[in-house]
Formats: structure tokens, C-alpha cells, sequence
């Protein structure tokens, strides 16, 4: 295997482009060493984009937020501004693995590792995020939800990078949230989840909505029914038994060794309630 | 004389007895009176018994007196973590 | 197999070593510079024994490759004590017996020493998650946790 | 002259006290070595092949390949390792299982092993070894290998213990009985019977440190092993045995020991790792993965427990019954015995009946994990006891108190007990602050009792006396937990000289006579009866040179306080001569000062605990949380408190884990799913709550200080315990351990439909 840092973006797809044998990119690697170590992959190249200038950099732009695909799970929380916007998405992010993983986690690391369990993208699909891809033919933007194609596989092309997360600018009376359910308190991997954005008219009404779950499907599910039953309401208890409902019809999960189909199915419903519950606070309505 | 009560696994190779009435002073005579009337026995006191004595319990130390009327109950030997 | 050449501070001193590309930073440490402080329970994040700080960042060293940390600055747990004056958590680990087999306890110290340096005055429940990438079998945490509540006092001068 | 072991009471200085264990700096700053730490100069790097399949006739393997690599040094299959155990089906399994040698068994089962320059060579070796395998039918559940269709593992294993033995081979390799009195008569007579079974699933010991050796063999047949073990003596006598060595050739050192509970007092990658070495002329570093730990490390027992008590009215209980299934993983073992022994043993009853049934299934062997076969007993039985309580009316606490076990009951394993503590422990519970705080929304209360017998084993020590008249003692039982410390005071109490002054080091093979393992929770226990005995040997050198150096005669002089003293003023008026004195004159009055002993430590004295638990159950998901865990347990005399408190803490919260979260997962395919930390839920820090601990001590009459084990008993109550509170809190029997989260919503959600 060799091991390349380069510190521009370009150098860093053509040496992907080029590289007849196993390509991988490295950022947080804390599921690219893993894979290594267990012997699923065996790279002949691993490109370290850390190196490359920016990208680890966190930029509030005029249409929002840009984050660079090597930003750790841990410079998240730390930026205020970001928090204060999208809590949903931060939260989601700082749920990826331990202290120690955040240290390194990526987001944009979670997004291409391509898993419908993955802790830091249901919000970010809630969120109508979209990604900046680099490769051989120039950037191209995408929306986040057609990164992930299947377990394990995304839409990138041989010698594509996710450059950045951009993060759309937010009307007000809006915010999100991010729950998952798990064992455990920490350490565990998404047995299911839920991620709900929103956004308040000044009464308190939801005007505009958007819901995803994790781990019910091969890919993380967007559920329009689910945004449906909050639009128009305040939150009473019927238009979230209604969301809870839609969110358990869209599911088509399997049965492994981390939940059931019945269990996940359920609990997609009571997870899209509960925080639908705290969006809605959080986004300044009463309850 | 003592009565050796056998635990479960010991009782066949004695003829289904429960217990048994053995002429012995300490553990040696035990094993060896019982290995010759019951030779079944023998394997399994080669791996390790305990010998429970008036409710302490002894590993299968040669030496280890029986007093007279004893409470004696053979056991498996006991694993630990 | 490309070896990888690497200048890098661990513990305040300049190292260098060769490396394989694919070579993980806590075989570095525990084989090629004889750091054997940082444990192995997995090698694969789960139970942060291999803890240590690159740029002052909590890591699990098994999840880094040695490639990686050219220029970094890099703590492990041969580092904490300053000279022969231990770090009041690594005094406090052992006053509190929050330590029996003691090999998760390097990983510890390290992750709550990070704790510590961000947050001075945490609560039981920002300990506990502070603590909960490393895995402890024997304690079942209690003295732990004490142990680092203790310390965290006594730092303050509470 | 032998020493006399009973209890005597007397002030103690020392013992009860709290001082700083002996190893604890070396562990802060990283200096301590564990398995993985040593390295031999000019050492190979092994790693092992293993089957991927759970059951499969191995008809070829060829290494030729890989043994052409360049750099690779050894490699061996089950030819390498001849079969040299005689006829004993303890020691042959042993060689099987650390590589398989006609057919594997078990998922991670190793089948070759390589030994080559470096890690990434050995790799490669491994992937170049063809094996040619002849796939079985398998069977991974502990019912479903006793039905009369599961494909048979063992073809030479025929139940022991049923007369007339069977002629046919099956996967149910012993049954045994225990109890007394009437069983049927007794259920007649109950007024309410309660009766269930239960599962509980397979859990791993989960110590931290991975397996890990050194081996170094030299042409001459001299072999050396650095090893992370609960037992180098234990292991030296079995590799030796294995290999065809002269035990007193192997010399084996152990290392600092990242936990073990029990794992680490089995064989299962040294014999390899010595073949390799000796193969290849060259030291051998062999470390496991994590996930061959769980793979083909030594795991407990799944097991399948069929339990009904029956009562009168005014709760006294008139029978008990349970069929206890248990596996021993690949090979033939006694589990469900224990089982069966401990599964009573708190009551006093009249008629009591438990029926052990041992199962070989396709999955590893199985070892001991702390207190073994007791927690999943104690599970049924705890459950059964809690129902039967409250159909009766009673508290689950006085139902438990009025049919306690005591001092003269015959236990349900047979011999009667002496002074014994579950009473205690359940009259804590009841006036415990615990029972009584008020409970908030969705949460629920349990408790449970459970027993161990600990026991003690042969044991050797030396005691050394330096010219400064500081001392060392060498010991030869490892240290799991502040075994040393606690050593180290009560020698340092017999001597009446600082603890500080008293250094107590893990001897390697070569310079102490055999000690059993630290398991059964005898650390303590025996090693220091046998430095008990060895202290009062040194007093009595010391008191014989201060008798030289005094020119009085030996029975003149006393020892007190550290200090030689004349006996009484008709042997002298000498000022107190001290140890150091005494130690800096060795060389005039007789050579070296120094104590040995060697015995069998028996009477380890059985223990009981009860636990309680409150517990939060999110009724929507079944997520359950413990809110408070409070540990009761009769120690005779905690030598050191700190640890003891450590061992109840540590028991407890591993139960808590078993109980809710961890299991062993195999898919249909026979492959263990979850052999990672990631899967295999152990509790992190963030799941628990303090572990409030409660030390009685009720003096052990068998050994000088009153000490009983203590490692153990924590971890037989928990998993009743936590199930008693989430059966409280949700108002349906849980019965099926671990409680995880789908388990729990789906009991919940059934009990709402009806």
C-alpha cells in the first residue's frame, strides 16, 4: 500500500483517477482502518486529503453553511454558529462512535462510507443538504440522498472526492432533530432512526417539513407522508400519531443481530414523534 | 465407618446407590475402597473430586482425616472464574 | 509495500521512524518505538486502551495510521507524569482504586485527562460520557469515576 | 508443624485497612507489561488459520505454498502437535481444541498456524494454506442438539450417568441429580406451584487484554513462555504435557493480567505457539484479535432451564424442581452439574430435585466465567421465587427470609452448612435505604440472592527476609485485582512490620512449587493461609537468631510488634531486637532468614449476596436503564476493603451487561455474527450508575483471619436481579436472558394485547 498527502485538491483526484489498483480516500478513517484491519479491504493507495487547504474549515456563507469534507466530529459542536442553526445535524454527527472517534469522525467520512445506519446523514437529508463533489471532469454538486446507493456503495465515480457538505440558509422559526435508538448510551451503531427538520409559520404552525429514517431500508428513507401529517398542524397528538404511522409504513427493514423487523418498524414511529417533538421546540413552538 | 454419599453422575456406577458405607480414616482409604468395590467410580475420582466433610469442603488431599460418623459427600470437582 | 518516513513530537520529543503506509500509530508506538503504555483491546475503536492525543485531539490510536501524524504533536500515557511528580489523575487512580486488572487504565487517564483539560468542573453524567469510549471490565466504573470527580476538585482547588 | 487454620479473633493493626496497592504506579504510567508487552530478541510473528465453517471433515491440507514464502519460518497443523494425553479425554480435547485435528467443530475452530518475520508475511501465509473441507450439518442451540434429528458432534460420546449406559453417540454427554426428600410429595402439598423456563444466551468473560504469549523453545528442549494467564503453573503442567516436555523444562513467566474472570484459566493458543517455536527454532510472539478472543476463546454457556417451586400459604416452600441444560461448547463438559449444585443453594428445603443435562453443541469451548453455571440458575430460580412471592401475598424479601438456608440446613447439594450469610445479607436488604426509596414513572424494584462455593487449592509461597529487614514474598497465584496488596497486609500484620516494608512479587515457574490458578475466588483465600503459615515460620527463625544473639534459650523469646522480646524477665533483660537487626546479623547466626510453606487450602467457605435493582423501562422502545444497584455480600473479612468493594462492583456490573445486553449471535450458517466490542454490548460508563456495596463479615471458621472468597458470588445475582425489576416495572415475566430492547417492546406489546 502507499500512503499519499497531497495538498491540493487536484493532485489528490488525479492520483485517485490514476491508480490502477484499490483506491481509497482518507479522512477521519475510523471506518477505512477498520475495514483494513479486518482484512475487507486491502488498498493499494490511500490518498489523506487532510492535507489539502480548507478542508477542514467550517465557513458560514451567504447561502449557509459550507463544511470541508475533513472537519472532525468534534470541531461540529464546537462552532456556535453552526449549533444555533442546525442542532439536528450536530447532534447526529457528535452520535458517531466515542470522545475518540470524534476526534476524527467526518461527516462527509459517514456519507460516503455509505451505510443506511449512519448517524451524521438522516439530518442531513432532512436538511435538503447537498455535497460538492471533485473529479476528474471538474465539481458537481449533488444532493446528499444520492450519494448512498446501497449498503456500502455510493454514486461516486473512480476518482470522485466529496469536497464539501454545504447546508442551505435557514428561514426563521426553523430547526431540526436527530434521534436513533441504541442499547447502549454510547458505542452502538444506529439499530434505528429518525431525523426531522421543520419550519414554523409565526403562530406556531408547521409550514414546511422534512423526514428521514435510518436503518429501515438499504438506504436512509425519505418520508413525505411523515412531512404531510406535520404540515398544518401545531403538533397535536393526532398529526403525530399519523407521523409516527407513515414513518413505520415506509419502512422495509431486515432482521440482524441489532434489532427486528417488528422492533425497528415501531420504533421508527415513536423515534419521528419524539423529535419531531424537540424540532418543534426547538424551533420556538409550544407544545 | 463413614456413609460416602455420591452425587448424581456416581450413583449408577454404585448400582443406583445414593450413598455408601465405606470402612475408612482419611481420604486415601476412601478412594481406594471405593475404586475397588465400585470400579466405575475410579475415573471420575482421577479427574478431581471434592470430598465434603461435616460441610467443609476439602479438595482430595491424601492426608485429610475422616472422623467417625462423619457427614461425607463426594462432589464434583469445583470450577471457578 | 512503500515504507513511509515520519518526524513527529511525542510526549514534548522530536522521534522519527519508518513506517509501513498501512501500519496503524499504536503498532508504531508499541512495536517500533517500544511505547507499550498504549494497549491494544480491539484495534478497531471500540474500547479506547490505545487512547492517546494527536494536536491535542483524543484519539484512538489504532484508528491512525503512523503515516499520518508528520508534524503532529502526539501525548500517550509514557507522557503524563512530569518527571517523577504524577498527574493528579494518575494519583487519584490509584488512591481511588479505580484500577484492578489495569490495562484499560492508561486509555483512561488519557481520555480523562481531555475531559479535564475541555471541561474542569464536569458533572457524573458528562464524566461518564466522557468516559464511555473506553471500556473498563473489572471496575464496573464506580471508582472511576469517583477517582476523576476527586481529581477534578482537587484541580480546581474546590 | 502444620498450621492450624481456625478463625481466632484478635485487634487487628493492619488487616481492614486501605493502603496503596503495590503494583499501581507501574499501571498509570504505562510501565506495567501485560501479555502483548514482552518481546524475545530475534522473535517471530504467528497468526492462526481458522475454520470458517462450524462443523467440517478436514480431508486436506496443503501448506506447501505458503511455506514457500519468503520469510515465512513455521508452519503447523494438527501433525505437528502428535497426540500424546493417553487416553485422557480432558487433556486430548485440550489438544483438539487448540487445533483441530480430523474435523472442526466450531466457528474460529484453528486448523494451522504460521509463524513468519513479521505480521504482514504471516498474513499472506494464511491466505496461501489451502484447506479442503467437507462441510457437516451443525447444530449452535443448546435444545435443539438434543433433539434425536440434530447431526451428532462426537461419535465416541455416550451419556454418562444414565444406567444402562446408551449404546448410540449423542450431543448429551452426562446427567446427574441432586437434591433430597420427596419432590412429588411435596408438590402435593404446596397450595400455589409456579413453574416456567428459561433461556439464557451464551456471554464472554469480555477482560480487555486479548490472549497473548511468547514462546521460546531451544534444540536442547528447553522452553520458555511469557504469558498473560490466570494460572502459569496450570499452564505449564498442561503445554508441557501437550508438547512432551519435562514439566520442569518449560519454565513459565506470567505477565500483569488485563482480566481474565475465568477465560484465561484454559490452554487455547500456547501448545501452538510453543510447537511454532520449536519448529522454527526461533521465539514465537502469538497475540489474538479481538476477534479470534471471541471467537474461539472460552465463552459460558447457553442454557435452557425448565423450573417450578411450589408453596404453602403462609410461604413456606415444600418443593423445588429444575431440569438444568447447559453446553459445553465442542467437547464434553460438566456445566449444567454446577448448575444444578448452586441452583438452590440459599433455601433450606425439605424436597429438592435438580436434574443436570449437559449438551455439546458447535460452538467454542467453553471455560469457566466467574462463579460458573451459578448466575443462570440463580436467574431461573430468583425469577420462580419472585412469582411465587407474589402470588402468595408475600414480600418478596420475607418470602425469601422465611426459607433461608442457615447454620445446620442440608443444602440442596448435599452437605450441611456451617455459619453461613444469606440470612444476613437478606436482613440487610430489608432494612437497606434502598428498598425503601420511592420509585418514579415506568421504574421497578428487584432483588435476588445467589451463592458460590469458592474454593481454595494447593498452594506454595516463600518468604524472604532481606539483610535490611525488609521482606519479599513470593507468591505464585496471579493477580487479577490487588491480590498483592492484600498479601501484602496480612504478612505484613502476622510480621507486626509496615506494609510498606512487605514486597509481594508473582513468582515464575521455575522458583516456586506449583499453585493452582487464581479462580474460585481463592487469591486471596489460600495464598494467604499459606503466607499465614509461612509469616509464623519466619517469626520462628527470628526468634531462634535472637535467641543466639541473646545466648538465651528459644523458647525464651516472643515476637510483638516486629521486635524480638525476652519472655519475661527470667529470660534476660534485653532492650527488643528488630527485624532489621535480627536480618543485618543472618550471616553470624545461621544464613538467610526465611518462611515456606506449601499446602492444599481448603475450606474457602461458601458466600451468598443479594442485590437490588431499580430499573426504567421505556415502554415505547424497551429500553431499559439502571437507576440504582446496591451489592450485599458476606466477605468473613475484607482485607483489604477497597478491593472488595472493587470485586462486588465489578461481578455486579457484568451481570448487569449479561442481563441486558450481551450475547453471542449466530446466524444460520453457524458463524458467530457479533465477535466485536462494536456487537458484543459490554456496559459502558455512561449506561450505570454508582455501585452502592454493603461488606458483612461473618468470619470464615476455616481460616485464621476469617477470609472467605469474594470474587465471585457479584455476578450469580444480577441477572435475576435486573429481571425481577423489569418484571416489576413492566408487568410482564421476563424469561429470556439478556433483555434487550426488542426482547423487552415485544413482551410489553404482547401483554397489551391481551
Amino acid at each position: 500500500m502507499r500512503y499519499e498527502a497531497p495538498d491540493n485538491m487536484k493532485s489528490a483526484v488525479t492520483m485517485l483517477a490514476k491508480e490502477q489498483g484499490a483506491a481509497f480516500v482518507l479522512a477521519g478513517g475510523t471506518d477505512l482502518l477498520v475495514k483494513m484491519k479486518a482484512g475487507m479491504i486491502e488498498p493499494d493507495l490511500v490518498v489523506d486529503i487532510k492535507k489539502i487547504k480548507g478542508i477542514a474549515e467550517i465557513k458560514k456563507t451567504a447561502t449557509g453553511f459550507r463544511i470541508g469534507a475533513a472537519v472532525p466530529g468534534v470541531a461540529l459542536s464546537e462552532n456556535a454558529a453552526l449549533v444555533k442553526a442546525w442542532p439536528g445535524i450536530v447532534e447526529g454527527a457528535n452520535l458517531i462512535g466515542s470522545k475518540q472517534i470524534q476526534g476524527r469522525c467526518t461527516m462527509a467520512g459517514n456519507l460516503c462510507n455509505g451505510s443506511p445506519a449512519a448517524d451524521g446523514v438522516p439530518a442531513l437529508i432532512a436538511a435538503k443538504a447537498k455535497v460538492v463533489v471533485s473529479g476528474p471532469k471538474g465539481k458537481r454538486t449533488v444532493a446528499v440522498e444520492d450519494i448512498p446507493v446501497s449498503p456500502g456503495r455510493t454514486s461516486l465515480k473512480k476518482g470522485e472526492i466529496v469536497e464539501a457538505i454545504l447546508l442551505p440558509k435557514r428561514p426563521p422559526k426553523s430547526s431540526d432533530a436527530y434521534l436513533r435508538f441504541i442499547p447502549r448510551t454510547e458505542m452502538d451503531i444506529a439499530v434505528v432512526s429518525a431525523a426531522v427538520n421543520l419550519t414554523l409559520d409565526a403562530k406556531g404552525v408547521v409550514k414546511d417539513a422534512r423526514v428521514a429514517l435510518g436503518a429501515v431500508a438499504p438506504t436512509i428513507v425519505v418520508v413525505p407522508a411523515a412531512a404531510h401529517a406535520l404540515i398544518g398542524s401545531k403538533l397535536d397528538a393526532e398529526s403525530l400519531e399519523k407521523l409516527a404511522a407513515a414513518c413505520s409504513a415506509a419502512c422495509h427493514p431486515i432482521d440482524d443481530k441489532r434489532g427486528t423487523i417488528e422492533f425497528r418498524t415501531k420504533v421508527a414511529g415513536v423515534l419521528a414523534r419524539r423529535a419531531a417533538e424537540i424540532a418543534y421546540r426547538r424551533a420556538g413552538g409550544k407544545i | 465407618m463413614v456413609e460416602v454419599h455420591l452425587w448424581g453422575a456416581l450413583r449408577p456406577l454404585a448400582g443406583g446407590a445414593l450413598s455408601v458405607n465405606i470402612e475408612a480414616k482419611n481420604i486415601r482409604e476412601l478412594f481406594k475402597k471405593l475404586a475397588n468395590e465400585y470400579p466405575g467410580t475410579e475415573p471420575h475420582i482421577k479427574r478431581g473430586v471434592a470430598v465434603s466433610i461435616n460441610g467443609k469442603i476439602y479438595r482430595d488431599n491424601w492426608d485429610t482425616e475422616l472422623p467417625e460418623n462423619a457427614e461425607i459427600y463426594l462432589l464434583p470437582r469445583i470450577p471457578g472464574g | 509495500m512503500s515504507g513511509v518516513f515520519v518526524s513527529t513530537t511525542i510526549n514534548g520529543d522530536s522521534v522519527e521512524f519508518s513506517c509501513a503506509a498501512d501500519e496503524p500509530l499504536l503498532d508504531v508506538l508499541r512495536n517500533r518505538l517500544g511505547m507499550t503504555g498504549s494497549k491494544e483491546g480491539c484495534g478497531t475503536g471500540d474500547c479506547g486502551a490505545c487512547s492517546v492525543t494527536v494536536n491535542g485531539r483524543l484519539v484512538c490510536s489504532c484508528l491512525v495510521l503512523g503515516a499520518e501524524v508528520g508534524g503532529a504533536t502526539i501525548e500517550t500515557i509514557e507522557g503524563m507524569a512530569d518527571g517523577d511528580v504524577l498527574h493528579p489523575l494518575q494519583k487519584n487512580f490509584i488512591s481511588h482504586a479505580a484500577l484492578q486488572c489495569g490495562i484499560c487504565t492508561p486509555g483512561f487517564l488519557i481520555a480523562a485527562k481531555a475531559l479535564l483539560d475541555k471541561n474542569p468542573d464536569p458533572s457524573e453524567e458528562e464524566i461518564r460520557f466522557g468516559l464511555a469510549g473506553n471500556l473498563c471490565r473489572c471496575t464496573g466504573y464506580d471508582k472511576i469515576v469517583r477517582a476523576v470527580q476527586a481529581t477534578s476538585k482537587e484541580m480546581r482547588g474546590a | 508443624m502444620p498450621l492450624d487454620t481456625s478463625y481466632v479473633q484478635k485487634t487487628l493493626k493492619q488487616v481492614g485497612t486501605r493502603p496503596l496497592r503495590p503494583d499501581g504506579l507501574d499501571k498509570v504510567t504505562g510501565r506495567a507489561r501485560f501479555g502483548a508487552d514482552y518481546n524475545a530478541p530475534g522473535q517471530l510473528i504467528a497468526l492462526v488459520l481458522r475454520s470458517p465453517h462450524p462443523h467440517a471433515r478436514i480431508r486436506k491440507i496443503d501448506t506447501s505454498k505458503a511455506e514457500k514464502l519468503a520469510g515465512v519460518k513455521a508452519i503447523i497443523t494438527s501433525a505437528d502437535l502428535p497426540d500424546l494425553t493417553n487416553g485422557d479425554r480432558n487433556m486430548r480435547d485440550m489438544l483438539e481444541n487448540c487445533m483441530a485435528r480430523k474435523k472442526v467443530l466450531y466457528d474460529g475452530h484453528a486448523v494451522a498456524a504460521v509463524a513468519a518475520i513479521d505480521v504482514t508475511t504471516a498474513r499472506k501465509a494464511l491466505k496461501l494454506i489451502k484447506v479442503d473441507y467437507e462441510i457437516l450439518p451443525h447444530v449452535t442451540d443448546v435444545d435443539e442438539a438434543l433433539k434425536p434429528s440434530a447431526p451428532v458432534i462426537h461419535d465416541d460420546v455416550f451419556t454418562d450417568g444414565v444406567e444402562p449406559k446408551p449404546t448410540k453417540p449423542s450431543n448429551n454427554n452426562k446427567r446427574a441429580s441432586f437434591g433430597h426428600g420427596d419432590v412429588a410429595q411435596g408438590f402435593r402439598e404446596a397450595d400455589v406451584v409456579v413453574e416456567h423456563s428459561f433461556k439464557t444466551e451464551q456471554t464472554h468473560q469480555g477482560y480487555i487484554e486479548p490472549h497473548s504469549c511468547v514462546a521460546n523453545v531451544s534444540p536442547d528442549g528447553t522452553g520458555e513462555l511469557w504469558v498473560c494467564t490466570q494460572g502459569h503453573f496450570v499452564y505449564r503442567n498442561q503445554c508441557a504435557a501437550l508438547l512432551g516436555m519435562d514439566i520442569s523444562r518449560l519454565r513459565v513467566t506470567a505477565s500483569e493480567i488485563g482480566g481474565g474472570f475465568g477465560g484465561k484459566t484454559h490452554i487455547w493458543t500456547e501448545p501452538v505457539a510453543l510447537a511454532l517455536s520449536r519448529k522454527a527454532n526461533r521465539p514465537v510472539k502469538l497475540t489474538m484479535s479481538r476477534e479470534e478472543v471471541f471467537r474461539c476463546s472460552g465463552p459460558t454457556s447457553s442454557t435452557s432451564i425448565d423450573m417450578k417451586i411450589g408453596a404453602k400459604k403462609d410461604g413456606t416452600i415444600t418443593a423445588a424442581h429444575g431440569v438444568l441444560r447447559y453446553h459445553g461448547g465442542a467437547f464434553p463438559a460438566t456445566w449444567a452439574e454446577f448448575g444444578a449444585m448452586t441452583a438452590f443453594a440459599c433455601y433450606d428445603l425439605k424436597n429438592v430435585k435438580s436434574d443436570s443435562i449437559e449438551v455439546i453443541v458447535n460452538r467454542p469451548k467453553t471455560a469457566a466465567y466467574r462463579a460458573p453455571s451459578a448466575p443462570m440458575a440463580a436467574f431461573a430460580v430468583e425469577s420462580v421465587m419472585d412469582e411465587l412471592a407474589r402470588k402468595i401475598g408475600m414480600d418478596p424479601v420475607d418470602f425469601r427470609i422465611k426459607n433461608a438456608a442457615k447454620e445446620g440446613t442440608k443444602s440442596s447439594y448435599g452437605p450441611v452448612y456451617g455459619p453461613i450469610g444469606i440470612g444476613a445479607t437478606l436482613e440487610a436488604a430489608k432494612n437497606h435505604p434502598h428498598m425503601k426509596a420511592p420509585l418514579g414513572k415506568n421504574q421497578g424494584r428487584g432483588m435476588a440472592c445467589g451463592f458460590w462455593f469458592n474454593f481454595g487449592g494447593q498452594t506454595c509461597t516463600d518468604i524472604n527476609v532481606t539483610p535490611d529487614g525488609t521482606v519479599t514474598v513470593a507468591v505464585g497465584t496471579i493477580d487479577v485485582g490487588g491480590s498483592r496488596a492484600s498479601i501484602g497486609l496480612i504478612v505484613a500484620e502476622e510480621l507486626g512490620i509496615p506494609y510498606d516494608h512487605v514486597r509481594v512479587v508473582i513468582a515464575d515457574t521455575s522458583t516456586l512449587g506449583h499453585n493452582d490458578m487464581t479462580d474460585g475466588s481463592r487469591g486471596t483465600f489460600s495464598t494467604t493461609m499459606a503466607c499465614v503459615a509461612a509469616s509464623r515460620n519466619v517469626v520462628k527463625e527470628l526468634g531462634k537468631r535472637a535467641a543466639k544473639m541473646w545466648d538465651i534459650p528459644e523458647d525464651a523469646v516472643v515476637w510483638e510488634d516486629g521486635h524480638a522480646k525476652p519472655a519475661g524477665s527470667n529470660a534476660g533483660n534485653f532492650p527488643p531486637l528488630s527485624i532489621r537487626e535480627i536480618a543485618a546479623g543472618a550471616g553470624n547466626t545461621g544464613g538467610p532468614i526465611a518462611g515456606h510453606n506449601e499446602m492444599v487450602a481448603d475450606g474457602a467457605g461458601v458466600s451468598f449476596a443479594t442485590h437490588i435493582c431499580d430499573i426504567e423501562v421505556d415502554p415505547e422502545t424497551g429500553r431499559s436503564s439502571v437507576k440504582r444497584y446496591t451489592v450485599i455480600q458476606d466477605a468473613g473479612k475484607a482485607v483489604h476493603p477497597t478491593y472488595v468493594e472493587g470485586q462486588y462492583q465489578g461481578g455486579a456490573v457484568q451481570g448487569i451487561g449479561w442481563a441486558l445486553n450481551e450475547e453471542y449471535i449466530y446466524g444460520k450458517d453457524g458463524r458467530l455474527q457479533n465477535a466485536g466490542f462494536l456487537d458484543y454490548r459490554i456496559p459502558v460508563c455512561s449506561d450505570l450508575p454508582f455501585i452502592d456495596t454493603m461488606i458483612l463479615e461473618i468470619p470464615n471458621p476455616n481460616h485464621p483471619y476469617g477470609v472467605r472468597g469474594v470474587g465471585e458470588t457479584s455476578i450469580v445475582p444480577p441477572l435475576a436481579t435486573v429481571a425481577n425489576a423489569m418484571s416489576n416495572a413492566t408487568g410482564v415475566r421476563m424469561t429470556h436472558i439478556p433483555m434487550s430492547p426488542p426482547r423487552v417492546l415485544k413482551a410489553i406489546d404482547a401483554l397489551k394485547k391481551h
